[in-house]
């Protein structure tokens, strides 16, 4: 949201903002999410908070022009705690008429629209299904539009390098992101350093895409089409050595940090799955820490490798999206019933079925927590932003090996893919993991239990005098030998389930955030931290009393929910689905009454339609 | 290691629970006999299975072990040994276990050249779940669930594997402990998936399903044992031998029509070229028994090791937390 | 439970019994099963209701006189209503040691134990690990002990008939059943014309059975070790034309009554397991009516076939357990997306994982529910008794056709393996059935939905005119291709659970039995209903005022179950799980409070633990 | 059928979604000029695909059809199949979508021979999620998932569907629509279950992997297109030829070395026997094309007819209800 605090430099005006959201919108071919993606990270090295969200098509190369083929990049940077990509947008980029066409109701009236008026012509109208010029038919005329020729003046720019049509084409986002650097007074130097490095071996790419850069940025400086420049000034975040992540990223590291921690290898089997694939493809670049990576020939075997290795001692995870999910349902009973340390990453999308693969959603909580047969509680954790994606793996990791049990984390396509500034942990700066490894020359039961946890030991295969055999029937709860006797399976049920309840005692509290009672508390859970975040923030600047408690921990849930549900007089579970979690809170704590505002559009939840519920609510 | 084991060592406390004169008593035997002989600490085994009357094996050998889920024996044993190369890695699988369920996992381990080695119980039917057919069963056998005849053309173990690209595939009878006890040592030699098909009579619901080859009245007749490097002769007389018209082998008779020995092919389980290997596993008289093909190649794990030892040469990071910090980081004071 | 009215007839006691319960235990080898089956089909044929429930070991041929080889089958025949084959033993038929021991608890005080001393040997008592010959340390003295020589005497009645040993060892159990029949007063012809029927082409096994048979009896009669025999009267049942059917025998006779009454092609795509495999059996010998059986080469082409027939026009069918159901998880939301006509059947068995595969269980409810990615509701339905099996495969087929959804049909391993008395219901008695088929000529959108039902059509492939594709991706609404659109997405989504949820106005209402009001309301849901049935019955009887709601609608559960839990003052779900049916209605109803009484032992309720629960908690 | 259709009226209202000269369109349009030649009602075709680019197949073929589930075409076409012998049942699928997750469900539909027709789009990558290696991707290859290049070997589609008992396989470029078009019009005359690979060039994740043999430049002397009964002769002059040199083909030129057309392999793709039809799919140079085998046996499908008509003939039952009332009733008054 803006809010200008006008103050007149030289000639233009120079307003002062808190946060922006800017959106770059173009074919599939114009660089987008490169734009995107170096106009939140310059404003990170900035000093600015920032989240993206990147919206590409679910088509890999659309037709030219058409209206799916529309690929888009998000930024929402601010001086101010950011948590959200935003919902509605002030400066809108929009390379075509199918990008302006599909985007346009997102932009606030009043707001700049940038368009490259060189796309805008009848064919391209034609595909957008556009019946008239809207720069001329006046359906604009609510916004701020700013015509530019990006095209043309791009092949100037270029003139005499000796380019063709298609390297112009390409670099014409670079004029436009020139020009938003203006803008917003920021500087050019990582952009230029960025191509620097990315073509070292090209230098001829290195200078044009920098001419451009700097040819868009001079015509908005020069031009007198832009009126106001902003400035956003940096904001307060904690000390320290921060980048850019997103979720997928953060997630895969935080696997490697718990291999490295744990002092065991990290082994992956997966099978590629939109929008769970960029985790394996993070860790299959760093094989050189002697993690092993395996891409297998279907979900089963992905997880069921995984399951070898943990029996051989890796760190084991399989990572998955919902269809794939669904399939290892059996083989997580399996682990389950074995009690083996497994750390499953379910990377949720729209369901059911193949449903929306490219768009987000929170419609898997009960498959995880119920998708497989018979009595076989596990644990179930959710992320809840890009950047703690890694502190949730980490944990997944941690919780398996120490509680001897297959550990669901569930993430989804909006965090996975958006981003934000992660500060930095080292390795050393984390909690350790003792995994329950067995220690030669001791004596060994399989299904001997640590007091507490009620953890069983593992014993690797090659270490002497612990050869065992274990299985997916029923086992003697002292030898661990197959036993059918009617009253030790109903132990065995209720100690594999008393296993992952005891868990509550080495999870945080949880607390609600904004206040500690009130009139409402919204009860969120997994990705929708910064949309809801956001909107209570929002609602309590208003004046209203309401609070926000999230959770990251489904199974078991933290000891401590019902007291904090009890200081408030209403109670609002907000999710990306049709009433999931509202429902497992019903089983868990039947003596609250829940209310329930659910969305399953693909999209995140706006601040605006959050907020205008939770005042019906109150 | 000092003492050499014995079979007993390999003998687990758990009381064996197979129908009386079913053929895997022959089979864990034979195993049992053959794991003293391969040189090889005893905690360095893991046998693993899915489910099946044979998938009850890993309770059976004193070693580490897995009885998993239908099916899914050779996707477990894969993760067994590529996160524990050091072992040696064994799976126990069923007709039904191996290519009904399990039909996508053990093509994709045969091709990928895992040093795995698959026992295989092909009883032609499901015992476990007391007799229907399966992808091995005959056309027109009766069973619980083809009252009235199969109507599935079987698959041929050894054609389906080394159309899958298996290098090692072998075939024994399940009633012969010795030349199984051979043929397990053997396979634990060599350097890849290794495939042996046991022809496993089930007397409760298949009984006598291959006797015409394995009875031993009609064995030496029916059967051709092959043997890397030897004259491909068999017969109660070793008279009978194989010779190749064209495209297709043929039986003939040394000392007549001027059949001499050295008319007969040499068996070559080493080429690395399939094509007489897949004519032998095709073969119905001579049924061909014992190693058919053992062709050594990389195997997947070396690739992986290769690879590993190559990137983390060039690579720029030395410690996880090298990557952390690499690359487009920023101060916040 | 003996009730003796006595009544001296002739020389001996001849007690009149409302019901009363046998159990025949021996080896695998012995023909337990048989001898049972003979046993409660006379005893049906004679007028009296019957309830059975065979219990074998899990290995296929465990060795000879060992514990965990011997099988039994139990039957409960009554003058009155049976609904549960009852839980303590009245007359233990044993014909070994290890049989008597691990069954001998099940026996009633002073009741009657026949036991074949042949058998009690030296070897018999280490492989029955006894120590002593119970028949003589005074352990059995609290039973009517019974010896008989059966082996030898068996050997005698064929001696001259040049029978080898086997078949003497084999027709022993017809020795038992004599006698046993002539304790009940039962007649011989029905198994003796069962002999000469099944051994039709070999006489000489015809001959050895019957003169067995009568050995036995003529044994019992004569000899003076029986002091009283028995008369169960007639039961007041329905008239009509009955017989003994298994629940999985009805299940398969309930599909093909669907096929023959929606005039389509049944198509069944299944993988073997256990305890659902014969249903495919059963189907499979009935192909003369025009109905396909595949055995496919898992479960996932089990029901993945069948989707594809579905699209056919045929009566779909895939049948599995647990573990099963897990794998189909993926392919039951494709069914669900595209809305194609499906039926799953799961005989649950006790889980997790492989867990108790000839057990017993009721722990796939959550499973059936949410086992698949996105938002995904089906109906699911559970049968409740062997004979009722046949009526909710019928009607899970009719649900399916009608409304165009998959419907999965719960039943378990008592039901399934359990027999009892069946009123043979004519094809032309059951309600139509029909199924949404597009006619040739009409104009076709393959999402048109029927006003009330929701229920789309299908045009078989093959109609000219129609033709369509459909598949895993989010619809549009109007035109069923494929849409990205958020509210589309969000439209279909509710309008697929609206679909199911009216499925209310189709289903029967609930009712409470023995008492519509009262201190407590049992709750239960499929296969529990014979022995919470016993249960309350005798509750009710002893002074108590205790209902019994029974569900077997589960999603959409029937409109007034509020309505019928709210007349009483408590509620206790009782399961063999531990809690699903409670948590659902938790979800749904969170207005009430719900006890729990659950088992997981794979073995049903007794009358007795449930009984002594409800006195508790009243 | 009064008027003949033509290709247009096999296309549908759907934009299609692939990328700029991707080689599915080729398939597509040869597939639509393809059914109007197969006397056929158009509604009576019915395609199915799993997931993948080329699974978006039957939204642009105007008959039936369904996109349903990655891995689960040819499962999901076998019912469609059993339901409706009447049909024409098409399979489009992907090397991942066939080999990778549907692995097992290829190779038993093979081995049923249910008369059903798999085109196979092999561009030996997975497509739609953007660039990860498949089951037929190369050793060494740099993908998305394989950064440092593969290391798993691949499969040879030809020798794994022989080997899985395939009776028709057949193999052609992705840039040749007229030869796809009468291979397709060949496959629909086969009687049972026929696969058609397909080199299909993916220009995005995968460009030029086929190149080498499909080029237009190169395409006659590095192809040699396989037809019934005719010589196996290649090469932009004709004057190469295939021979057999004991158990390997050899390529000759006519006219050198005394080689006549004569002394050149005839192509019998109707030998049953299998070794040579293998032997072509092995082959790299040059690369085997066409139909490289056509055996027809009875289809799983009129096996099950030949049985159902059996048992109907003798059974005891004509009605269900005939069943219901059959054996062990009993009457309560
Ligand atoms: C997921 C799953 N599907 C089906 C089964 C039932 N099942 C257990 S073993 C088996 C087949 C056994 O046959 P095979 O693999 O040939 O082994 P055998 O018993 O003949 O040794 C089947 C169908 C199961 N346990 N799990
Ligand atoms: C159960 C499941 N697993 C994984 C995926 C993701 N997925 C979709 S298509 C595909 C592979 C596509 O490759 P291929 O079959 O070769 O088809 P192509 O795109 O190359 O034509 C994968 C892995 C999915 N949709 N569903
Ligand atoms: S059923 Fe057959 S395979 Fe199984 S244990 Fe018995 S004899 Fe062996
Ligand atoms: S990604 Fe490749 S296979 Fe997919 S549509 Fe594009 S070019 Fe074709
Ligand atoms: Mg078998
Ligand atoms: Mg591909």
């Amino acid at each position: 949201m803006i809010t200008e605090n006008n103050q007149a430099k030289q000639t233009r005006e120079n307003a002062v903002l808190e946060n922006v959201v800017i959106r770059f919108v173009g074919d599939s071919g114009d660089g987008m999410q490169l734009t995107g993606t170096q106009f939140s990270d310059t404003s990170a090295m900035f000093g600015n908070d920032v989240a993206t969200f990147p919206n590409y098509p679910s088509e890999i190369r659309a037709p030219q022009g058409s209206l799916y083929g529309v690929s888009g990049f998000q930024v929402h940077i601010g001086s101010v705690n950011i948590t959200s990509p935003g919902d509605s947008v002030d400066v809108l980029v929009a390379m075509n008429p199918a990008a302006l066409k599909t985007n346009i109701d997102a932009l606030k009236a009043g707001q700049m629209c940038i368009v490259d008026t060189d796309e805008f012509n009848k064919k391209n109208f034609e595909k957008a299904h556009y019946d008239t010029n809207p720069l001329e038919d006046g359906s604009l005329e609510n916004y701020k539009l700013i015509q530019v020729s990006m095209t043309s003046l791009t092949r100037e720019a270029l003139s005499g390098m000796g380019l063709d049509n298609k390297a112009v084409t390409r670099s014409k986002n670079m004029f436009a992101l020139g020009m938003v650097y203006f803008i917003f007074n920021r500087s050019m130097d990582h952009t230029i350093e960025f191509f620097e490095k990315k073509f070292k071996s090209k230098p001829e790419l290195v200078e044009a895409n920098i001419k451009v850069l700097k040819a868009g940025y001079y015509y908005a400086e020069t031009m007198e089409i832009i009126s106001t420049t902003y400035q956003i000034a940096p904001a307060k975040m904690r000390p320290g050595t921060y980048r850019i992540i997103n979720g997928n990223t953060a997630t895969a590291w935080g696997l490697l940090a718990a291999a490295n921690n744990s002092g065991l290898e990290l082994f992956l089997g997966s099978y590629p799955i939109t929008p769970a694939t960029d985790i394996l493809h993070e860790l299959t670049k760093h094989i050189n820490f002697g993690i092993k990576t395996f891409q297998a020939e279907d979900e089963i075997a992905g997880i069921t490798s995984s399951i070898g290795a943990a029996f051989a001692g890796s760190l084991a995870i399989t990572t998955t999206s919902g269809p794939g999910l669904a399939l290892k349902g059996e083989a997580i009973g399996l682990a389950m019933m074995m009690e083996l340390p497994l750390v499953i990453i379910d990377v949720q999308r729209g369901g059911p079925s193949t449903g929306l693969p490219t768009k987000t959603e929170q419609s898997d909580l009960m498959q995880a927590l119920y998708g497989r047969n018979g009595e076989s509680p596990v644990i179930v954790i959710a992320a809840s932003t890009p950047e703690n994606s890694f502190d949730y793996a980490y944990e997944a990791c941690k919780l398996a090996l120490e509680h001897m049990t297959p550990v669901i984390l569930l993430t989804d396509g909006y965090i996975a893919n958006g981003s934000a500034p992660w500060k930095i942990k080292k390795t050393s700066e984390l909690p350790s993991i003792t995994p329950r490894i067995a220690k030669a020359g001791t004596t060994y039961n399989p299904y001997d239990r640590d007091e507490k946890t009620l953890a069983r030991v593992l014993a690797i295969p090659g270490t002497p005098g612990m050869e065992h055999r274990i299985g997916g029937l029923e086992k003697d709860k002292k030898t661990g030998n197959i036993s059918y006797a009617p009253e030790n399976h109903e132990y065995m049920v209720n100690i594999r389930a008393e296993k992952v309840k005891r868990v509550q005692d080495y999870i945080p509290a949880i607390r609600s955030e904004f206040q500690e009672e009130g009139d409402l508390l919204v009860v969120g859970w997994g990705g929708t931290y910064g949309s809801l975040s956001a909107a209570v923030s929002q609602i309590n600047n208003e004046g209203y009393k309401v609070g926000h408690m999230h959770l990251n921990h489904i199974n078991p849930l933290p000891k401590n929910v019902a007291e904090t549900m009890k200081k408030f007089k209403k109670i609002v579970v907000c999710e990306l689905n049709k009433g999931q979690m509202a429902n497992v809170l019903r089983m868990n704590f039947p003596e609250f009454q829940y209310l329930q505002y659910s969305k399953v559009q693909g999209l995140p939840f706006t601040t605006f339609e959050l907020t205008e519920r939770f005042k019906q609510l109150i | 290691m000092e003492t050499k084991y014995t079979f007993k060592d390999f003998q687990t406390d758990q009381e064996v629970r197979w129908c009386p004169g079913c053929d895997d008593y022959v089979v864990l035997r034979a195993v049992q006999k053959a794991l003293p002989e391969m040189g090889r600490k005893k905690e360095d085994f893991a046998f693993i299975s899915g489910i099946g009357c044979s998938s009850r094996f890993p309770y059976y050998v004193e070693t580490y072990g897995m009885h998993t889920i239908h099916g899914r024996a050779t996707a477990i044993a894969t993760g067994v040994k590529l996160a524990n190369p050091n072992l040696s890695v064994w799976v126990a699988t069923g007709d039904g276990d191996a290519m009904a369920i399990g039909g996508n996992h053990f093509i994709h381990l045969l091709r990928r050249n895992i040093n795995i080695k698959i026992i295989l119980f092909n009883n032609e039917i499901y015992g476990l779940t007391k007799g229907q057919f399966s992808p091995t069963s005959l056309i027109g056998q009766k069973t619980k669930s083809s009252p009235y005849g199969n109507t599935q053309p079987p698959f041929n173990p050894g054609e389906l594997a080394i159309g899958s690209s298996a290098r090692f595939f072998a075939r024994i009878g399940g009633n012969v402990p010795k030349e199984q006890t051979d043929l397990f040592i053997e396979a634990d030699k060599f350097k890849g998936t290794a495939l042996i098909e046991v022809l496993q009579n089930c007397v409760i619901f298949n009984d006598g399903c291959f006797t015409h080859y394995t009875d031993k009245e009609v064995k030496d007749d029916k059967q051709i044992y092959l043997e890397h490097g030897k004259p491909m002769i068999f017969g109660k007389e070793r008279n009978k031998g194989l010779v190749l018209k064209g495209l297709k082998l043929e039986v003939v008779t040394v000392g007549e029509n001027g059949v001499t020995e050295a008319d007969i092919l040499i068996h070559d389980a080493k080429e690395s070229d399939p094509t007489l290997h897949l004519m032998l596993a095709r073969l119905h008289y001579p049924l061909a028994t014992g190693i058919i093909r053992s062709v050594e190649e990389p195997t997947f794990e070396e690739r992986e090791e290769t690879l590993y030892n190559k990137v983390k040469e060039t690579s720029k990071y030395k410690t996880v937390d090298d990557l952390f910090f690499a690359g487009e980081i920023y101060e916040v004071k």
